[in-house]
């Protein structure tokens, strides 16, 4: 039987196979995937969370869909916003930081210092900022130079954070600044307003926009985006993988430590150990953030959806008067049905490739093991 | 001969397995249709197909990685179900994967023991254990393994010797190779050519995978030639069929290999683009000292273990080593230095270090020339990006052709293709590749090659790392042999033999031939 | 080594500090942290060490808080102390069948441990009313007071958790199976072992210790503390995973986990003994541990 | 010059160590040659942190050496801490605030060593002496004032506290024995959540939806077992213009201080308990007991309270320079 006959009789399918495979190679059945559908529907389920969260309140409680009240759930989420704005980054990096906490409180403490001791607005600014860079320079050369893995090195950095504060507040004295006391270029940056709008919401867009672009549009978003996704690959590109890295916690240092500066004029004191409080629910909102994207990557707009899901959430609660005892159950439950409903989602289109990455565990390297 | 025909005349009558009518589909896509194939007792069967042709897919149909969505199976004309890879195993099936699965952290004796009886329980004499999985290892491959070791340690050949030896221990009926000999170098693969033949003597029948056409001819007495998820042929070496048809078969149009630039370049000696001088990495490499000119390819190989596998990365600096790197006379110490004075590597391990799998097509091909191609103010300029990435698609033939397609759905062949454009499109002059083709069907290698030809034709430099002889006689400009860490000889000129380099790269012995110009 | 050298240093710096009373004391200490961070460490094994997409239970703390309170509660509601430590590690199964079948289900465990351990959070002042609630029995004082063999019995606890982990997962095909499924799924499966047996059952077991570590935890302070999981959460994920300095290969381990709960406490304790001011202890306690793995880091990159 | 032109005058804030302090110590048997170990269960608010730091200081200053220990309000670690400090085996321990249900092994434990325990703001058996100011008394009072500032009549707003501290619980359990007698005043469901961590801004986000779920009269005051919570709500009550409801919390905060001194905040009332004054006495009684002189040492030291308003802020921070 010659080769030809053999051929001819494998092709008794239908026109449209037969007529690809002279073209040879996988492109046309490739071409031929439905590449949106599904993948919608996964991305989808943040912003539709968001939505059913809106109207089940508003249903509840007349007070929660006026527009006072919307207000003031973004001025509420301002500080979250900006933390996890940063972990954003880190972890586009490819790593994490338990710190920022630290990195937020000292940046507090660092302004409220200054201005306590009755320096200008913009020095207390500086002020805090540099503290907080001192915070994200440690971490990158843990985790740069030292190689520690980030978990370890950050959560370190947070014990040893926590007791420079103490050490620098004579035990822990919160540093209380009365209203006098206070610059106008101070206050401004918490408790100003620009427009009816909440000077700390002015803050965090702006910074939000900003590091959305960064991560977007740059150069420098799109190296940092590789190095975190395959660091080896991004090395053997010629990207300066370290610096990229090392950048990428200061960055997130800053931006907390910058929390921290409008934490203090908001709040006019720094008490210690404020900003522990924000790191869990900044993760959680960075999570829920990477469900928006196609590729499973953590951005600012999705970061934001997060941060929005968790202040509305407990907005609404407080609105019709849930006890907080049930409040961490219903914010449970929210959060774990987001993600029953991606991986169902996911599992249901049978593909768990790029998408999902940040919710489900699969691998998506086949070649596992080796390197 | 004659044994084997009456082996598989008489096995005919009773096929030990037969696949019919295997559909497979990922979505919307099928990726196998109405897949039929037997396998005789005590046969070799070739299986051929490009990349992405659904050979791997049927592999792990077969031994139950993936669910078939039509079709049956039947080992010794009873039907079977397997739905997990146990199943495959508890009825003598046994499978060497193309991907190589390994947990990294674990020791050699508990990978290869990993799930069999050897260590289930309580383990009380784990030592006992080691000698036994080592005792195996030097059994079955003829090489020996510290049964202590990480596997993430081993060489990727080492591994595959662990894959080997599993896959022979359990004494299956089935023995199925997804592309073996890949990560092997010659010696190796004749090791485990006998490994082969015996089991094929005891009776075992053996489906074998392999982009290296010629291994098929030497080793498989039928071939099943895949395209496109359909099984397009049959054929027997026996009856006449040449490589050459095989090929045609795969691809659906002619190919000829290796014709590209066999009259040797013009090396300009004077323009040295890249010179290694005493190259030392502690365990691999000794005073490697090389130069490679402008507008020649530079070849080397080695036996694995002869500090070939780190070779490329020691020479972009991805490896710490003592001795001096120059490109272009600037002293490079990391990869980012090496790039930035026009250096372009192909890695080896292409998944991971080669190709953003998350990322698009045009993502990649701009990574290392994203300033070039960027905007004022360090913003990235989408358009100029896609314009620069639409002629490199077209001039290396990636496919599917848009630049927003994510390269991890790119077959292997297409992301290697994508990982060479990064470095046209940086316009990279000194290149350093890294077991450039292997894994990669023979169409798009000579599409890589040829574009290789023509950027070193245009003046620029290229390192090839290959244990691929077939590749390095076809390719380089001048061949360095390297053993035991140690350069030992450089081979040049028109007719050099596989086997010449063979000899070389296996005793190091290079007054053997008088072609060899020996080096100081 | 940089451990020895601390352990020398506290041994010099107080004749307090090896006496056989503050060994006992250590050990005491150290047991919940070590008993939680063993089921931790072994979700870690299962799952992967990479603390983004493998294997994490941040559930931990708040489960032990819940079981805790679960069992104050039905202690103090008149039931036997038996039956209530069983009511209080049933509660923890429960989040355990949760978190297992969310992974299995394909989420992150990061992300399913986290909306978990807000549940158990929450359950926990639901159930405790926020306020304490006595842990009154002999049970709990058997397990606060009672010595055998001169050991406290918490210290007991400790090292029967330890030993039976020690024995399953660094002894037995169990244990291998456990690393292969954690460092590589594909792998573990290609060799016939089902990964989601091995995975689900580490939730399940992490649970069940954080449950008994909840118990310890209630007759130490004798009264459930509302939001005291919070608060040990960092504790127990510090001490798992400092265990990869117990390691040669650096892996999580068991018995790294249970020394390291040991290390910890040690440290806490070695420093106040030298008289370390209470507001240098959190600094000093994070530099010895930055220390102590950028040693091991280091080491092991030279070794490669 | 990088400083604000204008420096406001105003006294430094902040209760440290020796800071201001009027307080003598009597005359009292030196400690020379003693060492006493403190277990603070924390130095989070102004108060324990101030008791703890003076502590140390009178005893240094009656020639004592100090371990001292924080537990950063961590029970579990107060109880080590406890433990630690049996085992160097000091002249005499101090627990400043606990609860005696967590503490009262470790306690036993501390008898049984044979060191004298002594205690402060904490009621156990086992105290050789404890020194408070008594708080069923701050308590009462603080719900009685807000009781009758707001005519016997109306609705509050309660932070649900830290039952575990026992401060907290005591005054907390005080304002609804006070609330008998008022059967018009009701506690607003649900109570809201205290924290620890970010409190000011925690409290002011809860004040500001409650506010919204609240119309406008029917919240007439909010009432905290600590100051920090209430200097968020008044924030939130500032922005909301709804400075009709007035706050009533304890620990004299500097910054509640401030505010209450503000007569347009809606800060009412705060408790202040003299730290200097405690801790004098407590070392005093440690010196004694050690001394021999240990009838002169009562089981409870009672410490008067300072009940801060309106009316008396300015004159109060003057007297003791807070
Ligand atoms: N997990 C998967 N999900 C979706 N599609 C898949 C998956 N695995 C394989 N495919 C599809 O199956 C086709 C065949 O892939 P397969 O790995 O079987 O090719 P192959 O013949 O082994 O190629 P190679 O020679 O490169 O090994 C691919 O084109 C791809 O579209
Ligand atoms: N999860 C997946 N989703 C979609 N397609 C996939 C997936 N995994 C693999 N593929 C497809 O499988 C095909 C072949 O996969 P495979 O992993 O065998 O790569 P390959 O082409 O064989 O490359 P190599 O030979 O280098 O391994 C590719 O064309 C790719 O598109
Ligand atoms: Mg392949
Ligand atoms: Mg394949």
């Amino acid at each position: 039987m010659s080769i030809d006959q053999k051929i001819e009789e494998s092709m008794p399918r239908s026109s449209a196979e037969i007529a690809e495979v002279p073209n040879a190679s996988a492109s046309s059945s490739v071409k031929a995937r439905p590449r949106i559908t599904a993948q919608t529907l996964t991305r989808a389920i943040a912003p539709v969370t968001l939505g059913v969260i809106l109207f089940a309140f508003s249903v509840m409680t007349p007070t929660f869909l006026t527009s006072g009240n919307l207000v003031s759930v973004i001025s509420q989420m301002a500080l979250l916003a900006l933390v996890a704005t940063g972990l954003t980054i880190v972890i586009r990096a490819g790593g994490i930081d338990l710190s920022i906490g630290v990195a937020l409180d000292l940046g507090a403490l660092a302004s409220a210092a200054l201005i306590y001791d009755g320096y200008r607005a913009w020095v207390a600014v500086v002020g805090g900022l540099l503290a907080a860079l001192i915070v994200g320079l440690i971490n990158a050369g843990l985790v740069v130079l030292l190689r520690i893995p980030p978990f370890l090195a950050t959560l370190s950095i947070w014990f040893v954070g926590t007791s420079v504060q103490q050490l620098f507040t004579s035990g822990g004295a919160p540093i209380y600044l009365s209203a006098p006391r206070v610059p106008e270029g101070f206050a401004v940056i918490g408790r100003g307003y620009w427009l009816e709008i909440d000077a700390a919401v002015i803050n965090f867009l702006v910074v939000a926009v900003v590091v959305g672009l960064l991560l977007g549009v740059t150069r420098f978003g799109r190296r940092l985006t590789h190095t975190g996704e395959q660091p080896g690959a991004a090395l053997l590109s010629g990207l300066k993988t370290k610096r990229l890295i090392a950048s990428s916690y200061v960055l997130c240092s800053l931006i907390a430590g910058f929390a921290g500066v409008i934490l203090a004029s908001r709040t006019n004191s720094f008490v210690p150990g404020s900003g522990q409080a924000y790191l869990m629910d900044a993760i959680g909102a960075v999570c829920i953030g990477a469900t928006l994207s196609r590729f499973g990557r953590v951005s600012v707009p999705g970061t934001l959806v997060g941060v929005l899901i968790f202040a509305l959430l407990s907005n609404g609660m407080n609105l019709i008067g849930l006890s907080f005892f049930w409040q961490g159950l219903g914010r449970g439950i929210v959060l774990l049905a987001i993600l029953v409903i991606a991986a169902l989602l996911a599992k249901q289109e049978g593909r768990t490739f790029e998408l999902t990455r940040w919710i489900t565990t699969k691998k998506t390297s086949p070649e596992g093991a080796s390197s | 001969m004659l044994r084997r025909c009456v082996l598989t005349l008489e096995s005919s009558l009773k096929p030990l397995l037969s696949l019919s009518g295997i559909t497979k589909r990922f979505g919307a896509v099928t990726v196998l249709s109405d897949v039929s194939l037997d396998l005789h007792s005590g046969e070799v069967l070739g299986l051929v197909g490009e990349n992405g042709a659904g050979k791997s897919t049927l592999i792990k149909v077969l031994t139950g990685l993936y669910a078939a969505d039509e079709g049956s199976i039947r080992l010794n004309g009873e039907l079977v179900s397997i739905n997990r890879p146990a199943d495959a195993e508890a009825l003598g099936i046994a499978v060497i994967h193309q991907e190589r699965h390994f947990a990294p952290q674990l020791r050699v004796y508990e990978q290869l023991f990993l799930g069999l009886p050897q260590l289930s329980g309580a383990l009380t004499n784990l030592r006992k254990v080691a000698r036994e999985a080592s005792l195996k290892i030097t059994e079955v491959t003829g090489q020996s393994l510290d049964p202590h070791a990480l596997v993430s340690e081993l060489t990727v050949a080492q591994q595959q010797l662990i894959q080997i030896t599993r896959a022979v221990l359990s004494s299956p009926k089935v023995l199925i190779l997804d592309e073996p000999t890949a990560p092997l170098a010659s010696q190796e693969v004749s090791q485990l050519f006998d490994v082969v033949r015996r089991l094929q003597a005891q009776g075992v029948g053996i489906i074998f995978v392999s982009h290296y056409l010629q291994e098929l001819e030497e080793i498989t007495d039928r071939v099943t030639v895949l395209r496109n998820g359909l099984k397009v042929a049959d054929v027997r070496f026996q009856d006449g069929a040449t490589i050459a048809q095989i090929v045609e078969l795969m691809v659906g149009r002619q190919v000829t290999e290796f014709d590209h630039g066999r009259i040797p370049r013009k090396a300009q000696s004077n323009s040295a683009v890249l010179r290694l001088s005493g190259l030392t990495s502690s365990g691999s490499l000794t005073d490697v000292s090389l130069t490679v000119h402008a507008g020649e390819i530079v070849g080397v190989t080695g036996l694995v273990g002869s500090g070939i596998e780190n070779l490329a990365d020691a020479v972009v600096g991805a490896k710490s080593h003592t001795g001096s790197v120059h490109v272009r006379e600037h002293e490079v110490q990391s990869p980012a230095e090496f790039v930035s004075f026009g250096g372009g590597i192909v890695p080896s391990n292409r998944r991971a270090n080669g190709a953003f799998q998350r990322s698009t097509v045009r993502e990649n091909l701009v990574v290392s020339s994203l300033s070039r191609l960027g905007r004022l103010f360090g913003l990235t300029n989408v358009a100029k990006e896609r314009t620069v990435s639409r002629a490199l698609i077209s001039q290396l033939d990636v496919r599917p052709t848009d630049p927003e397609y994510v390269v991890g759905n790119l077959s292997g062949g297409n992301q290697q293709k994508v990982v060479l454009g990064k470095w046209l499109a940086s316009e990279a002059s000194v290149l350093v590749l890294d077991q450039p083709t292997s894994g990669v069907d023979v169409g798009s290698r000579t599409q890589i090659y040829e574009q290789l030809n023509s950027l070193v034709d245009s003046g620029a430099g290229a390192l090839v790392v290959t244990v691929d002889l077939e590749e390095l006689v076809g390719i380089a400009d001048r061949i360095l042999v390297l053993y035991r860490g140690r350069i030992v000889a450089e081979l040049s000129g028109h007719d050099v033999t596989t086997d010449q380099i063979l000899r070389l790269a296996s005793s190091g012995d290079a007054s053997s031939n008088e072609r060899v110009k020996e080096l100081a | 080594m940089a451990l020895a050298a601390v352990l020398v240093i506290f041994t010099l710096g107080s004749p307090y500090f090896l006496t056989y009373g503050n060994i006992i004391t250590i050990l005491t200490q150290a047991s919940v942290f070590a008993v939680a961070g063993v089921g931790l460490a072994i979700v870690i094994i299962c799952g992967g060490d990479d603390v983004l997409s493998g294997g994490i239970d941040l559930s931990s703390g708040a489960v032990a808080g819940l079981s805790g309170a679960v069992t104050a509660v039905l202690t103090v509601s008149g039931a036997n102390t038996f039956l209530a430590i069983l009511g209080g590690l049933g509660t923890a199964l429960v989040i355990g069948l949760i978190n297992g079948a969310s992974v299995l289900l394909g989420l992150r465990p990061l992300l399913a441990t986290l909306a978990t351990m807000g549940i158990a959070t929450s359950l926990e002042l639901v159930v405790s009313n926020n306020i304490k609630v006595v842990a009154e029995g002999s049970l709990f004082v058997a397990l606060r007071e009672g010595t055998f063999l001169g050991l406290p019995l918490s210290a007991w606890t400790l090292l029967l958790v330890g030993a039976v982990s020690w024995a399953i997962y660094s002894r037995s095909s169990w244990g291998i199976n456990s690393y292969a499924v954690g460092q590589n799924p594909t792998a573990a499966t290609v060799a016939g072992i089902s990964v989601n047996k091995y995975r689900f059952s580490s939730y399940l077991i992490s649970s069940l210790l954080a449950g008994v570590a909840g118990v310890l935890l209630i007759s130490r302070l004798s009264a459930a503390v509302p939001g005291i999981g919070g608060q040990i959460l960092l504790d127990i994920i510090l001490v798992s995973y400092m265990s990869i300095i117990f390691s040669n290969r650096l892996l999580v381990s068991v018995p790294g986990t249970v020394l390291a709960a040991i290390f910890v406490a040690a440290l806490s304790n070695g420093l106040t003994l030298i008289g370390v001011e209470s507001q240098w202890v959190g600094a000093a306690k994070g530099l010895l541990i930055l220390v102590v793995l950028a040693s091991v880091t280091l080491k092991g990159r030279s070794a490669k | 010059s990088l400083k604000e032109p204008v420096q406001p005058a105003s006294a430094p804030v902040g209760a440290v160590a020796g800071a201001a302090s009027e307080v003598e110590l009597a005359e009292v048997p030196p400690l020379e040659g003693k060492t006493i170990g403190i277990a603070a269960k924390d130095i989070l608010h102004d108060y324990s942190r101030g008791v703890y730091q003076e502590l140390e200081a009178r005893i240094k200053e009656l020639g004592g050496k100090v371990i001292a220990t924080q537990a950063e309000a961590k029970d579990d670690k107060h109880v080590a801490n406890v433990e630690n400090l049996i085992t160097q085996k000091p002249d005499a321990i101090v627990v400043i605030l606990g609860d005696a249900q967590t503490l009262t092994p470790a306690l036993a434990k501390v008898d049984a060593a044979g060191i004298p325990l002594f205690t402060i703001d904490f009621q156990t058996p086992y105290s050789k002496n404890n020194v408070t100011s008594d708080n069923w008394n701050i308590g009462t009072h603080l719900a009685r004032t807000l009781a009758e500032d707001i005519g016997g009549n109306g609705e509050i707003l309660a932070f649900n506290g830290f039952p575990g501290v026992t401060p907290c619980r005591i005054r907390y359990e005080s304002l609804l024995l006070v609330l008998k007698d008022y059967p018009e005043i009701k506690i607003i469901e649900p109570e809201l959540q205290d924290k620890y961590e970010g409190t000011i801004e925690d409290a002011k986000n809860q004040i500001s939806d409650q506010l919204r779920r609240l119309p406008e009269g029917s919240v007439d005051a909010i009432w905290s077992c600590w100051d920090m919570p209430l200097i968020g709500a008044a924030q939130a009550l500032d922005t909301a213009n709804r400075e009709e409801i007035g706050l009533y919390g304890v620990d004299a905060e500097p910054g509640a201080l401030d505010l209450i001194a503000d007569p347009n905040s809606a800060y009412q009332f705060t408790v202040g308990q003299p730290t200097d004054a405690i801790a004098v006495r407590s070392a005093e009684n440690i010196a004694r007991f050690l001394g021999g002189e240990e009838d002169k040492v009562r089981k409870t030291t009672y410490v008067d309270p300072i009940f801060i308003d309106k009316e008396n802020v300015a004159k109060v921070r003057a007297d003791l320079g807070i």
